[in-house]
């Protein structure tokens, strides 16, 4: 049987559920940021499957967005962890659960 | 159909006609495809010949050259080298295959055990994959991707992951201090790395290695006549990337001992020296393929087969480093960084500005090419020069001071010759 | 996509990435979790190449598989004393259900609708296509990408840097 | 807010390939650099000088060869100096010539390993040190003709030398010391313009001139940091007066100059081999002096100039045949003891090479 665009949509749906579920559960910040890598690559796979399987007058729109996000999560993830070593030089720590005080 | 590319070009010339391996495994094809085999099996058998090719060629190219250094390495040193093993020395790469092989693996107590075991299988895939787009000859490329370069890059990028991984499983201080410090490298000269391929890739105007070489051969002029700069960075950032010598801050021996691969015994330990060699061979075959004209002579592949040309230009470009290895000595590793960020980089973006405008003159007036690409070779060398020296003085790497200077040569005792610097414990010179 | 070569491609692929993307779930050391976050990002590549798109899988390896995780191990060497461990935070309960509804809409969402197919196989030549797009309908994300990379490299180094 | 790190203590020996014998340092590092460095000694200690109380002063002649085993041939003549101060020897002019040759042959040797050594440090694998190893081979030969003895010579005896040179001898260190210049002249060559080279080493490990007089140091290190003192020319021993030489002196007392100034006394050796080699006179080679020899009571400081600085024993008699108290001031040992000032603030790849420039023998820093 032949492999449609459901499929690449529904890998894409699991492997986003997979990284909602890494950020909302763990409790190490970096683990946080690497649920939202992988939400980023969901959403990536997403838009090639429909670059490729959907009829559109320029097709690879889909790549040329997954290139700025590419970019983007490379970005946030450098800030992102800029500040989880800034917090861990303050609070000595980076486990979420004790990063809830708002007295800073 | 897959492969068809196997079956386009020329008429497809006998199959015994080796001047091109392409040609064999395009017989074979057809041969499948005359005895109906299902669709799929051309494309396995074809995928299996390369990879095998790939492995045997690498692994004893790989035995012959560890003697070959071993011996050049000695004649630089005045020394004889290897000879007791064989003729001329010839078995001693058997007996250390050997020797490695029967050595006992430790692993240590408190050692990562899953990335302990993972590191020296994975250190063998980007020096192996790499090969997959790189053309020995017209036909015989495993996967001619039309993002070669990028591709070569790309896997480039999996020794930053594998060094660490090496480096922190084995659980030992030196291991990690060396680790951490590759690893700082490798990400700098990756940068290099990839504008000097772009520097290329500018000229051809296409990142699949097969257009690459054609565009050579088409106009043959190779690349490195238009632009020195970028091959002299790559090779110095390919140096950085095998760890060799001026760069082989990994394994600095007189320094952290072995650095990442310190805790690794037998196989293991071999399946990294493997490594080393396999990826110099990759940088040397990438300098071939891009600077060098890859498997083509100004017509010479006519007579002598393409992968002949190849082999003979990538174990040439090797004893460069073999050269290198045996007499330079070893930067350290701010002194490395420095080199990259503050003088490699910034020569470099210049330098594939200068390409770009080049390029645009070239095609914008549709100049002859043989007018425009000889004023451009001597246009980039001159510039390359100038760049080179006058950026050194720039950031004062050639400043008379940091010159030698001979001692002051004295009759009799007693005089203090200089007045001593201002007494800052053990710091060095004051940078001026 | 209908030959057999792609569909056992296909679910050897995928289940790479979801299983190594669970394992990342499941595995207590932090570094082993970051090593299974490469693979399934590799795994990712191999989707891209499946869906015919070259420049983006190579792009992928280079910078998922080669960037970011470098990044995510030296903010892990930079906070040693941390806790390397992969734990659930206490609160964790309630976000299984969340998650299982929000995975059902998504699929059933994918599945009921019929999205015009297109007829056609994959692209031949996707870089130059992507880069006259980047630099011609796109030119202004395209600058303005370039500061926000230029903005964050700075914000994080000087973040971090401790004069 | 600062960084809160801990430090990190790398242990840099006694097994380590870069430690010129068994040498520990513990290093402390905040990163690549060092915060404070200690070193251990004692893994070679033979109690040298409590054996030789129990020997005559003529079987105290090997213990000599093997304090510095490296330069044993000048380690004989300081021992043998201080004999014949204290037993008041007059030592014959032929003696006299040939012990100032042998020990600037041995200078020549033992600098060519310790530039070799320190260039291994800075990394270029061995190139260097096999080319020099080259010349050292010759003037081991050259050891081995006049006595038999490559290493542990024991060549020279109190009130002389132990044999007259075979006849072979003096034409072939002629051959030598033709040979010599543009031998060094290749090393120069291969080693003086090297920009990595001078990256490495030039303004490493700053020793200024008032703390290397300040912690005693002495030979190519104190001539490094800019002091022109030299034993030979201060206090000139055997026959060092009737000789011309110069005294190299480095200008900014970093590990770039300390190889200069070695790299200069190579070739200021050569000129005083020639001087020796012609001015050799005939006549007899040593004294015979009584096998138990008993010296009058009393005590006597006698130093000489050894390639890697003031070589002195201090010995004290009391009338019998073996010595009261057998002291050896060793060079390197002194020289060591500044190798935490030159050191900290600096990387790791730098304390390797500063310790390869201060050029140390564990031998005589044990004893």
């Amino acid at each position: 049987m032949s492999v449609g665009l459901e499929h690449f949509l529904v890998l894409g749906a699991v492997l986003f559920a997979i990284g909602i579920y890494l950020a909302l559960t763990k409790r190490n910040a970096v683990a946080v940021l690497m649920g939202i890598e992988l939400m980023f690559n969901a959403v990536n796979v997403t838009f090639v499957a429909f670059s490729r399987f959907v009829e559109s007058a320029s097709p690879l729109t889909g790549h040329v967005f997954v290139v700025f996000i590419i970019t983007v999560a490379a970005a946030e993830a450098a800030v992102a962890l800029a500040l989880a070593v800034l917090v861990y030089r303050n609070r000595e720590t980076i486990n979420i659960d004790e990063i809830n005080l708002l007295k800073w | 159909m897959p492969f068809d590319w196997l079956r386009a070009g020329p008429p497809l010339a006998e199959w015994w006609d080796l001047r091109d391996l392409g040609n064999a495994v395009g017989g074979l094809l057809g041969w499948i495809d005359d005895r109906g085999g299902p669709s799929w099996l051309p494309y396995v058998v074809s995928g299996l010949i390369g990879i095998v090719g790939i492995l045997l060629w690498s692994v004893f190219s790989q035995l012959f050259f560890v003697w070959a250094e071993r011996r050049l390495v000695a004649r630089i040193q005045v020394r004889l080298g290897p000879n007791r093993a064989g003729p001329l020395g010839l078995l001693q790469p058997v007996a250390d295959a050997l020797k490695v092989l029967t050595k006992e693996m430790i692993t240590p107590r408190n050692a990562d055990r899953l990335l302990f075991w993972a590191s020296p299988i994975l250190v063998m895939v980007p020096a192996l994959v790499v090969f997959a787009v790189l053309p020995f000859g017209e036909r015989m490329v495993l996967a001619d991707l039309n993002v070669g370069v990028l591709f070569v890059i790309a896997i480039g990028s999996i020794n930053t992951i594998v060094v660490f991984m090496a480096g922190w499983s084995s659980s030992n201080k030196f291991s990690l201090l060396g680790a951490m410090r590759t690893v700082a490298m490798l990400i700098s000269y990756e940068l290099v790395q990839v504008l000097a391929l772009l520097a290329v890739v500018v000229f051809t105007n296409s990142m699949r290695m097969g257009a690459i070489v054609g565009w050579q051969d088409d106009f043959n002029t190779w690349i490195v006549f238009v632009q020195p700069l970028a091959l002299l960075a790559y090779i110095f950032a390919g140096a950085v990337e095998i760890n060799r010598t001026p760069t082989d801050i990994a394994e600095a021996e007189s320094e952290i001992v072995a650095g990442y691969h310190t805790e690794y015994g037998g196989i293991r330990w071999g399946m990294f020296q493997l490594a080393e060699y396999v990826a110099g061979f990759a940088i040397a075959a990438i300098v071939v393929t891009m600077y060098l004209g890859g498997w083509t002579l100004w017509g010479l592949e006519e007579w002598v087969p393409g992968w002949l040309i190849f082999l003979g230009k990538l174990y040439g470009f090797f004893f460069v480093f073999i050269w290198m290895r045996g007499t330079l000595p070893r930067l350290r590793v701010d002194q490395l960084m420095g080199f990259a960020w503050k003088y490699l980089l910034p020569l470099l973006l210049v330098n594939v500005l200068l390409a770009g405008l080049e390029v645009l003159i070239w095609q914008e007036n549709g100049f002859a090419a043989e007018a425009v690409l000889p004023a451009f070779a001597v246009a980039n060398w001159a510039l390359a020069v100038v760049l080179v020296v006058g950026w050194g003085q720039v950031l004062g790497h050639l400043r008379p001071e940091h010159r030698a200077k001979r001692p002051v040569l004295v009759k009799e005792v007693g005089a203090i010759l200089y007045e001593p610097y201002p007494l800052r414990p053990g710091g060095s010179v004051p940078e001026a | 996509m209908d030959d057999s070569g792609s569909v056992v491609a296909f679910w050897t692929l995928a289940a790479l990435t979801v299983g190594s993307a669970l394992m990342v779930v499941a595995v207590r050391n932090l570094v082993h979790a970051v090593v299974y976050l490469i693979l399934s990002f590799v795994g990712v590549a191999g989707i891209f190449v499946l869906l015919s798109a070259d420049f983006l899988a190579v792009a992928q390896v280079l910078i998922y598989a080669g960037a970011i995780p470098v990044l995510i191990i030296f903010a892990i060497m930079l906070t040693p004393r941390a806790a390397r461990d992969n734990a659930e935070t206490s609160l964790g309960l309630p976000a299984l259900p969340l998650v299982g509804a929000l995975l059902a809409t998504i699929i059933s969402i994918a599945v009921v609708t019929d999205w015009p197919e297109a007829t056609r196989g994959g692209f031949e030549e996707t870089t130059s296509v992507i880069g006259e797009a980047l630099l011609s309908t796109y030119v202004l994300p395209f600058e303005i990408a370039s500061v926000l990379l230029l903005a964050a490299m700075l914000g994080a180094i000087i973040l971090v840097r401790e004069d | 807010m600062a960084m809160k790190t801990e430090p990190f203590v790398v242990n840099i020996g006694p097994q380590h390939p870069s430690t010129h014998g068994v040498f520990r340092m513990k290093l402390t590092l905040d990163g690549e650099r060092i915060i404070d460095v200690d070193m251990i000694l004692g893994y070679l200690h033979r109690s040298m000088e409590k054996l030789a109380e129990e020997r005559t002063y003529t079987q105290n002649i090997p213990f000599t060869d093997r304090a510095d085993y490296l330069a044993a041939m000048t380690g004989n003549l300081a021992y043998c100096l201080a004999a014949e101060k204290l037993a008041g020897v007059e030592v014959p002019e032929r003696a006299q010539w040939l012990r100032v040759i042998m020990s600037e042959l041995q200078r020549i040797a033992s600098h060519a390993l310790a530039i070799g050594t320190f260039i291994n440090d800075c990394g270029a694998w061995h190139t260097p040190l096999m080319y020099m190893l080259r010349e050292r081979e010759k003037v081991l030969d050259l050891f081995e003709m006049a006595c038999g003895a490559r290493l542990t010579v024991n060549y020279m005896r109190i009130g002389g030398v132990a044999f007259d040179v075979p006849d072979g001898f003096v034409p072939a260190c002629r051959a030598l010391v033709k040979e010599m210049p543009d031998r060094i002249a290749e090393y120069e060559g291969l080693l003086l313009e090297n920009e990595i080279l001078v990256a490495r080493a030039r303004g490493v490990g700053i020793l200024p001139a008032d703390m290397a007089i300040a912690y005693s140091i002495s030979g190519p290190m104190l001539r490094g940091s800019g002091v022109a003192w030299d034993l030979r020319k201060a206090d000139p021993y055997a026959v060092y007066d009737q000789v011309d030489f110069d005294i190299p002196v480095g200008t900014n007392g970093d590990s770039y100059d300390r190889f200069l100034v070695r790299m200069e006394e190579m070739r200021q050796s050569v000129r005083i081999l020639e001087q020796g080699l012609d001015a050799l006179p005939g006549g007899p080679v040593n004294v015979d002096i009584p096998v138990a020899l008993m010296p009058p009571p009393g005590e006597t400081y006698a130093r000489i100039e050894s390639p890697r600085g003031e070589l002195g024993f201090y010995v004290v008699s009391d009338g019998g045949p073996a010595p009261f108290r057998f002291h050896i001031r060793a060079a390197s040992y002194i020289n060591l003891s500044a190798l935490r000032e030159m050191t900290v603030g600096l990387t790791v790849a730098d304390a390797i090479v500063v310790l390869g420039s201060v050029d140390i023998v564990m031998g005589e820093v044990d004893r």
